[in-house]
């Protein structure tokens, strides 16, 4: 469901790299005639495999079977975070640990546990003009993912531009989130109860649900 | 320099000693340079500086290096795929050099170069950024990294041809070009080797200037797992 | 984005405007986009920084743009082919910025790239070094070079498929690559136009993302020197 | 006669840059088949070519045509002054200006005159395991190019390991050239009266021409 609305997000013809977990599944909603997904590990032009047709030595950067576009082409890793951090890559759909207030993202390390892992999100938060965080709304055990500031180290210093979750849609406007849609049944209420982060709520939607 | 081509991965890993600098290419076991590897594991050398992406998985390729003690030091961007990599840094056995994928990748590139460091806007005002120079350029704040070079490198091609010029396949190309221009040695393991002239000149990715030597792959990736070759 | 293919380099060329910074491939004649050059001598747009090895040759090629007085500036490696070039330095009427080819060509990768700059041990100590930074690293004397980006990138390559992927021929490539990652609108002047899937994806050298208008080249180098195609 | 001398300089095998000049010379004198010629416009594997197969876009970096031996590559200009400035040039071959006692280059601009062009003079100088500068003894005025300290601007501060004039060959060795060999007639007496560089004279060929 957060899959589907990130994908709706995405203008025809854009170049898409997706992060691995939630948007991932994104690819399954993208007409692959009219989008290129881009892959950290190599690829321009990512689509899905049938199970016959698995090449152990063609992954995505989740390291799961994928296949070739027509028009693909590789490239090694450093001329692939070259288009990423050279702003070629026209949006990142990321997940997340936590967003907040001001916009920034934590999606790497978990305080008190070994941090020795990063991978490519530093430079796709910080390189694709466009930055989509896709993520339940609260983690596993209830507790807010939108906070008012990162408790979680930050990933970049760059703010997400939208923030697709099960129950909402926030967008960066001037200085701070605005809530521009509920998802399925969620009340405005839902959303306040189960967010810490700061948010407007869009005029049109505010007055559509309290009407 | 000619190339030297062998079917003895034992003998061109002798290159590597005690103490060396190891470049190591492959995006988990994709476009891993598995013989050459494995041929490490047999190698007496220890006290090793690790550069690549991940330290393999538990007991899996790079990992049973460290599982032997042979590791002194891990350069890359995702230990995570080996749980083992936390409890020896724990333990204090192990050091670790965490770096964004693509300051890692773009490192490499500059250590091959002969760039001695650059700026990047990844990772500015963030835990890995501690410690490092910052700069303003035009306005925007970049962070400095320095080049990665390695005494050996371990790559794996596609194919060679007998002077040492390499192309790769799919995603299994990852780090191993920029790795095989940052090494002072540079070893190449290949599924197969054909006569100079048979590689097109314009799609050649890795020219011989950059390979010391090139042995064919025994053991392969296939979608039932590492195998060895017939 | 989608790539525009079109036969009209008139039309794509209005994307440069008066004070714009415009690379332009090409080593002499060699890889020059002759056909988009021309275009630009066509167009009403003044004040332009170029970016390019070369200044063309006196009335050739980006040297009938500076005869035209459209030139404000000019970054290059080697101005010497065109005497005219001197002539309107000394003059004040043309800035010039030279620098190795190295550092230009590393230049143009890094603003591709997202790197803010780089140190490099060419120049330092030589008059090209006055008033640039340097700094030691591993006991080595480095100098920062900052990375060049351009508003439009004129480049030639020699097959464009409809996705807009590229490939280029023998020593016609040279700066081409770097340029169509450097720039803001990126045209390609190419001498075919073939079906998306014709290029094989392991020898594509430009992927489709960097670039926004492809046209057939009109001008083209022969043995005899530039003629029309027919 | 330079030329085929610094021939001989080179072991078989090498990757070896060959600059404008005397130095693209040199190249007569390679058996093709045991080194390999780069050119910093994008080519590993220069070779010769008949006038009946000149491609007008195959040149070298002097623009003259040439040809591509088997297991040739083509790359673009950052990756072909990567390899220079990576070290992975074996022996680069240049002409000067001036070359002086402490082993500094000049040979890319004279003063007074407008500084407009470098190409790749510097990288070369910077990035080749080894240098070898083939240059007349005396400039066309009569003046030594072997001179105490350059008056024209250098090209790098990185020493040039061997000069081959046509009077003699120097190599560098510790702290400054020695003079081991003289060609042709050439004496000893000529060098000394064409040479304002500091040298010194190898112990072998000073036993021979004086004994």
């Amino acid at each position: 469901m957060i899959a589907k609305r990130a994908a709706e997000e995405l203008s025809p013809h854009s170049i898409v790299n997706l992060g691995i977990g939630i948007p991932t599944l994104v690819a399954n909603y993208l007409d692959k005639d009219n989008y290129y997904l881009h892959t950290e590990n190599g690829l321009l032009g990512v689509t899905s495999v049938e199970e016959e047709d698995i090449d152990p030595l063609l992954v995505n950067a989740g390291k799961l079977p994928v296949g070739e576009a027509v028009g693909a082409s590789y490239f090694h890793s450093a001329d692939s975070f070259a288009m990423i951090r050279g702003e070629h890559v026209d949006v990142a759909i990321l997940g997340a640990l936590q967003v907040d207030s001001n916009g920034l993202v934590a999606n790497w390390a978990i305080p008190g546990k070994n941090i020795i892992g990063v991978g490519g999100a530093m430079d796709l938060l910080v390189g694709a003009k466009k930055i989509i965080i896709t993520t339940n709304h609260v983690s596993k055990d209830g507790s807010p993912k939108l906070v008012d500031k990162c408790s979680y180290p930050i990933t970049s210093n760059r703010k997400a531009d939208v923030i697709i979750t099960d129950m909402a849609v926030f967008k960066w406007k001037d200085d701070g989130y605005e809530l521009t849609e509920l998802i399925g049944d969620t009340t405005l209420n839902d959303v306040e109860g189960h967010t810490t982060a700061a948010y407007r709520i869009n005029e049109q939607l505010l007055q559509k649900e309290t009407k | 320099m000619t190339v030297a081509i062998t079917e003895e991965a034992q003998h061109v890993i002798e290159n590597v000693q005690t103490g060396d600098t190891i470049m190591v290419g492959g995006f988990g076991l994709i476009g891993s340079p598995l013989t050459l590897i494995d041929a490490l594991t047999k190698r007496d050398a220890s006290e090793l500086t690790i550069i690549s992406n991940n330290v393999g998985e538990a007991g899996k390729g790079l990992g049973i290096l460290l599982q032997q003690g042979k590791l002194k030091k891990a350069v890359g961007s995702y230990f995570t795929s080996n749980r083992e990599v936390a409890q020896w840094y724990n333990e204090g056995k192990l050091e670790l050099e965490l770096l964004p994928q693509g300051t890692f990748s773009e490192a490499i590139r500059a250590g091959g170069a002969g760039i001695g460091g650059f700026y990047t806007k990844t990772a500015v005002g963030t835990d890995l950024a501690k410690g490092k120079e910052t700069k303003e350029i035009d306005g925007e704040t970049y962070l400095l990294e320095k080049a990665l070079k390695a005494d050996v490198a371990l790559v794996r091609a596609f194919k060679a041809d007998t002077k040492g010029n390499l192309v790769y396949y799919k995603t299994a190309r990852n780090f191993n070009p920029i790795m095989a221009s940052a090494a002072k040695y540079v070893i190449a393991e290949v599924d197969e080797i054909v006569e100079e002239g048979e590689l097109s000149p314009e799609e050649i990715v890795t020219p011989h200037l950059y390979v010391d030597a090139v042995i064919k792959s025994r053991l392969i990736l296939t979608k039932d797992g590492v195998i060895e070759r017939e």
